[in-house]
This record gives C-alpha cells, structure tokens and sequence, in this order.
C-alpha cells in the first residue's frame, strides 16, 4: 500500500457500522449495498458493517431486515401489537339488526324472505352477515319448499349474550303487553287517530294480530 | 477625545449610514452598530458620545435631504435632551427620572440587544434537524384498531319485536298455507289420469280436486293450475278446449285420434 | 406480592426496553413518558427503559435523545454529511424572524411589547405569523398585568429542531442570565420605542396586520 492510498484509507470498521446504522435510520427506504457504500467514505464495506449491525440489532425491539436488493430497519415481530393503538367502543345494534334478530329469535327456524315478511322491508345481507359475525346467529337447516332456502336460528352464544337458557325463554306477546312494553312503545310511524294509545287499544290490537 | 468621535462618526455616516438607512432595524440598531465605532465594552460606552454621534447622523440626512422614519426623529429628540440632561448639572426641582439612569438603562439596551443577537447566531449555528441530523425517514405507522362491541339486552329484544308486532297488517307466519297450493305439475298429473272421461266437452271445473272447490282461495288456485296444465295439454295436441263467451264455463274434450 | 397482583406483573425491564426501543423507532416525533406506557402492558416503566436505552445506544450512529417532555431517536449529528442529499431546502428566516425567535427562547414567555422593547422596533405579524407556522412558537398564558396580554413560548417542535433538552439548554443562557441580561429591567422614564403596554394595543395584536 503506497502513500496516497493510505490517505483515503476507511475508517475503522465501527465507525463504518455508525454510517451504516444512520443512514438505515433515516432513509425513506431500504438502501442497498451500493447504495450504502455510494455515500459512505471511499474504501467502506457496507457488507460487513450489515453484518455487524444485523448482529447488533438482533432479538432487539428493532431488527435489521433484507428487503429485496436493500436493508431497512423494521419492528420485531413480536412487537407489532405496540404499533396498533386498540379504542374499544361499544355501539348500539342498528334497529334493523334489532328487528331482524328479534324475528330470528322469536320465529327459529326462519328463512330471510320470512323475515322480509315480517318486517316489511327488505333485510340487507350487511344486516345478517352483522349478526352472523357477532355469532349471535347460524344457519339452520334448509327448508323442503322449492328453492330450499337456508333458515337462521340463534346461537348459545347468543343466548349467553342475553342471559336465556333458550329460545323458548323470550316472553310472548301477552306478557310483553303486561311488562307494559307494547303500551309504552312510541308507533314506529305517525298513527292517525292513535295520539295517545291507551291499554284497550292496545290489547284490541293485539287480539287481532295474533288471529 | 470628542474630536475623535466626531471624525469617526463623520466618516462612517457618510458611507453607510445616510446611504443605507434601510439596512437597519430601527433607531436602536442603528445605536448598536454607532456604539461599536467606539470600540469599547458596551457596558463602558459614553452615551454622552454616542448621543452626540446619532445626533449627527441626524443632522447630515436632513442636510441630505434623506427623509427619515419617524421613530429614528423620535429617538433623535430623546437624545438631545439626554444630552443637554446629561451636560447640565441637575437642578434641585428636576422632575422625572435621573439622566444617568436613563443613560444607564439606554446602555442596558444596546448592551442587551448585542447579547441577543450572539444568542441568535448561537442558536442558528446549532446542528439542525433535518439538516445535520435526522428523525426515522420510515416512521411505522400506528394503526387504530377500533374493537367494537354490539351492547342489546333482552329488552332490546323484546321491544323490537313488540315494535314490529304493533305494526300495521303483521300476520303471523302460516308456513302450512304453501301446502294449500295446488301446482300446476299437480293439475296435470291429475288431469292426465282423468282424461278418459272427457270423451265429450267437460267443464274444467269437473276436474278440480276433491275438496279444493270449497275454499274459494283453494279453489283459485286449482283452477288457476288446472287451466295452466289444460293449456299444457292443447300443446301437446292430447284434449281440444273452448269458451263459448266471457265468464263462460272453460270446457276441455279429448281429442279424437280419428279427426287427427 | 399476592395472587391477583402476580397476574398483572410487567414484563421483564429487558423486554421493556425493546417496547421503548421499537415504539420510538417507529416515530418520528418524540413520545413523552406517558404515551409510551399507555401503549405498553400494564405496570411498566418506560422511564428505567429509556435509561437502558439511553446507554445502548450512547455513541451509535443513532441516539436517544431528550426533547422537553419526550424522548426520540436522532442521528448522530457527526454524520450528518451521509444525509446530505435528503437536506429539504427550507425558506431562510430574516433576521427578524431569527432575532424574534431566539428572545421568545431566551426570554419565555415574552409578550410582543416585551419583544418590541428589546428589538427596539416593531415586530411585524407575519413574523410572528412564521415562527406559529413552523410550530416553533406557541402562545402561552396570558400575563397577568394591565391588558392581559398574551405571551409567547418555544414548543418541543423548536427543540427538536435545534437538538435542545429543555430550554434551559440554550447556548449561553447561563450567562446571559447572571449578566442580569435576561431581566425585565423596566425603563426609568419614558424611553423612545417603549410605550406601556395598554390594553387597546394588546387587543389589537392579532386584528392588525402591521407589515
């Protein structure tokens, strides 16, 4: 080695791990080896200051990591839950959830073009696949008419939710109307003529209904 | 001593103080950079002199014909009477602060505002971020992760349903009344093993199903099945068909293979 | 210890120190205490972490640094020079703006008749305006004379920038102050460029736009 090129000679190979270390840091994305090497002073061997950095930052909250041609710091994998910030919220169901599992519950097995009867209104698959999601439903058999449709029945889970030992627990209509339930209800819509509902109505009503 | 000063101050004003006025920030600054022709600590500086020196100034960008800002007059006038402050011995019934105070505190100043600006160039020679050192260029996003949970109790239930029974026309479900459909594979199935006796015109009526012609809503529906499997059968050239008028009884005959 | 509480038990200090270290490595803005154990398991102490860290990392190509109330990974000033192509070009401030800045370091909180007085001429809004936009100043409280005026401070945003702790780091702040620099010394009498503060000016400050 002569003279001159003892003047550009590398640092030492730390200091090389330092640059290495920095520039891995602060990049936008994962530098390759010539890359590396392009900035750093002449005579520098990325390769080794990789190694030893990937030595270093090994079993470490971050880890050296080889992404395509380059290398980048990144979070161990174990540690990912650190970088997901969890907000518990609790929601009300929506009332067409509601409704639908209230119709599940009451009318097990049932099929959704049953439901749509009931209700109504249509029933949105979101609306089911909600339900079915929070396990508060299944699938039940399919029905033997034409087009043998899947029915939807409720869940242990469900009844754990809710506090029932089973479907059959859910009160009837005679004694949702004595636990005043149908009395204190708000019509879903305006009722002409139905300002204020009393008891009589009410049981008029539902004697009808249940025809 | 005071000859010097004023030589100084004639040679400095001419060159850059009338001429580029604009250069400082203020009657203040311009006493800063006046009091450091005097070359001495700031805290020793004759405010006597340096009054003397903006005074000066003064004189030459009027005989200049510069206009001046109104705060560099503002502190001309405090000067000069600073100064004649300063020149004349304190009369007894003098009101107002001291002149050596107000000379003090004007040196304070001066003095604070030189201190100031070496802080600056202080704080500005600093490493920087982002330009001597730097923050991760590849910061890891946190992801919110929203857990929800559906809160409904048994009264929410309940109340749904009550909601739903309180609305109008609801019917409870007869699944068994789509057993009381007679389909049309039905009717034909039915039509064909009876066809042996409609050798002359029948009414359609005849072939109905024991029973069905009781209910009108059973009733309806064979017909409707029947007609449909009689059409059917027309098709397939085995019972010719007929209506003599609107309303009038639907008649089927088996066709006569001869007349074919 | 007893039963109940052994099942909330922090993880080892050594796997506190990853969290630290992996959470502030994924930030580019320095995270306080607090939000650093709001993010960890229950019972942890980011604070003997960052101790840990702060060592590990002492002399590397990237350290722990303390900005104010927070905590970041910074590389290493020495090799800035490898960082040289990502420098942003970033508008010069004037020297109104630079001097404006360094007495709301040095004197905080200031209010802008404070910093008029020092300057010896007016500061202008979009001066001001500037320093806000770059986060670098805030308001701070009121002070609590005639007109109530509003002061101004340095944010965590302005140490960071310039590499400071606290701003009890500022150079030569030591000084400044035992020279009685730093003291609101009021004038003995009416002085050019000082006016007493009322409080129509104060009320005016952010309706006016003196440039």
């Amino acid at each position: 080695m002569d003279e001159t090129e003892s003047l550009f000679e590398a640092p030492p190979l730390a200091e090389q791990e330092r640059m290495v270390e920095a520039m891995l840091f602060a990049s936008t994305e994962p530098l390759s080896k010539p890359q590396l090497e392009k900035r750093m002073p002449q005579g520098c061997d990325a390769a080794e200051a990789l190694s030893l950095l990937s030595k270093r930052y090994s079993g470490r909250g971050v880890e050296l990591r080889r992404v395509g041609d380059g290398w980048a710091f990144r979070t161990a994998p174990d540690l990912g839950f650190l970088m997901s910030h969890q907000v518990k919220e609790v929601r009300k169901l929506s009332r067409a959830a509601i409704e639908t599992l209230s119709i599940i519950a009451y009318h097990q097995p049932v099929s959704r073009a049953e439901i749509e009867e009931i209700r109504g209104v249509s029933v949105s698959r979101g609306t089911l696949d909600q339900l079915l999601e929070l396990e508060w439903i299944k699938l039940g058999r399919r029905r033997n008419t034409p087009g043998r449709p899947v029915t939807f029945i409720v869940t242990q889970i469900f009844l754990d939710q809710f506090g029932l030992e089973s479907s059959r627990d859910l009160p009837g209509i005679k004694e949702l109307r004595d636990a005043g339930l149908l009395d204190n209800r708000p019509p879903p819509g305006p009722m002409p003529g139905h300002e204020a509902p009393d008891a009589d109505d009410q049981v008029e009503m539902f004697e009808e209904d249940l025809d | 001593m005071r000859e010097n000063h004023t030589r100084s101050v004639e040679a400095v004003s001419a060159e850059a103080f009338v001429v580029d006025v604009d250069g400082f920030e203020g009657p203040l600054d311009m006493l800063l950079t006046l009091a450091r022709t005097q070359k001495v600590d700031l805290r020793k500086i004759s405010v006597l002199a340096l009054a003397e020196q903006y005074l000066h100034f003064v004189e030459e960008a009027r005989r200049l014909r510069l206009e001046l800002a109104a705060d560099y007059l503002v502190m001309a006038a405090w000067l000069a009477y600073l100064k004649s402050r300063l020149l004349l011995p304190p009369e007894p019934e003098d009101e107002g602060p001291n002149a050596e105070d107000l000379a003090a505190h004007l040196a304070f100043q001066l003095e604070r505002l030189e201190a100031m600006r070496g802080a600056a160039a202080r704080l500005m020679g600093r490493d920087q971020l982002g330009r001597d050192f730097f923050a991760r260029g590849l910061p890891e996003d946190i992801e919110r992760k929203k857990i929800i949970t559906y809160k409904a109790s048994v009264l929410d239930l309940m109340q749904a349903y009550a909601a739903i029974r309180t609305r109008e026309d609801f019917k409870p479900l007869h699944l068994e009344e789509r057993d009381h459909v007679f389909t049309m594979e039905q009717a034909l199935e039915r039509m064909k093993g009876l066809l042996g006796h409609a050798v002359s015109w029948s009414d359609l009526q005849q072939f109905l199903p024991e029973g069905w012609q009781t209910d009108a809503r059973l009733a309806r529906s064979a017909t409707a099945s029947s007609f449909a499997a009689s059409l059917e059968m027309v098709k397939a050239g085995l019972i010719e068909i007929r209506q003599s008028g609107l309303f009038e009884p639907i008649e089927i005959k088996v066709k006569d293979q001869r007349d074919g």
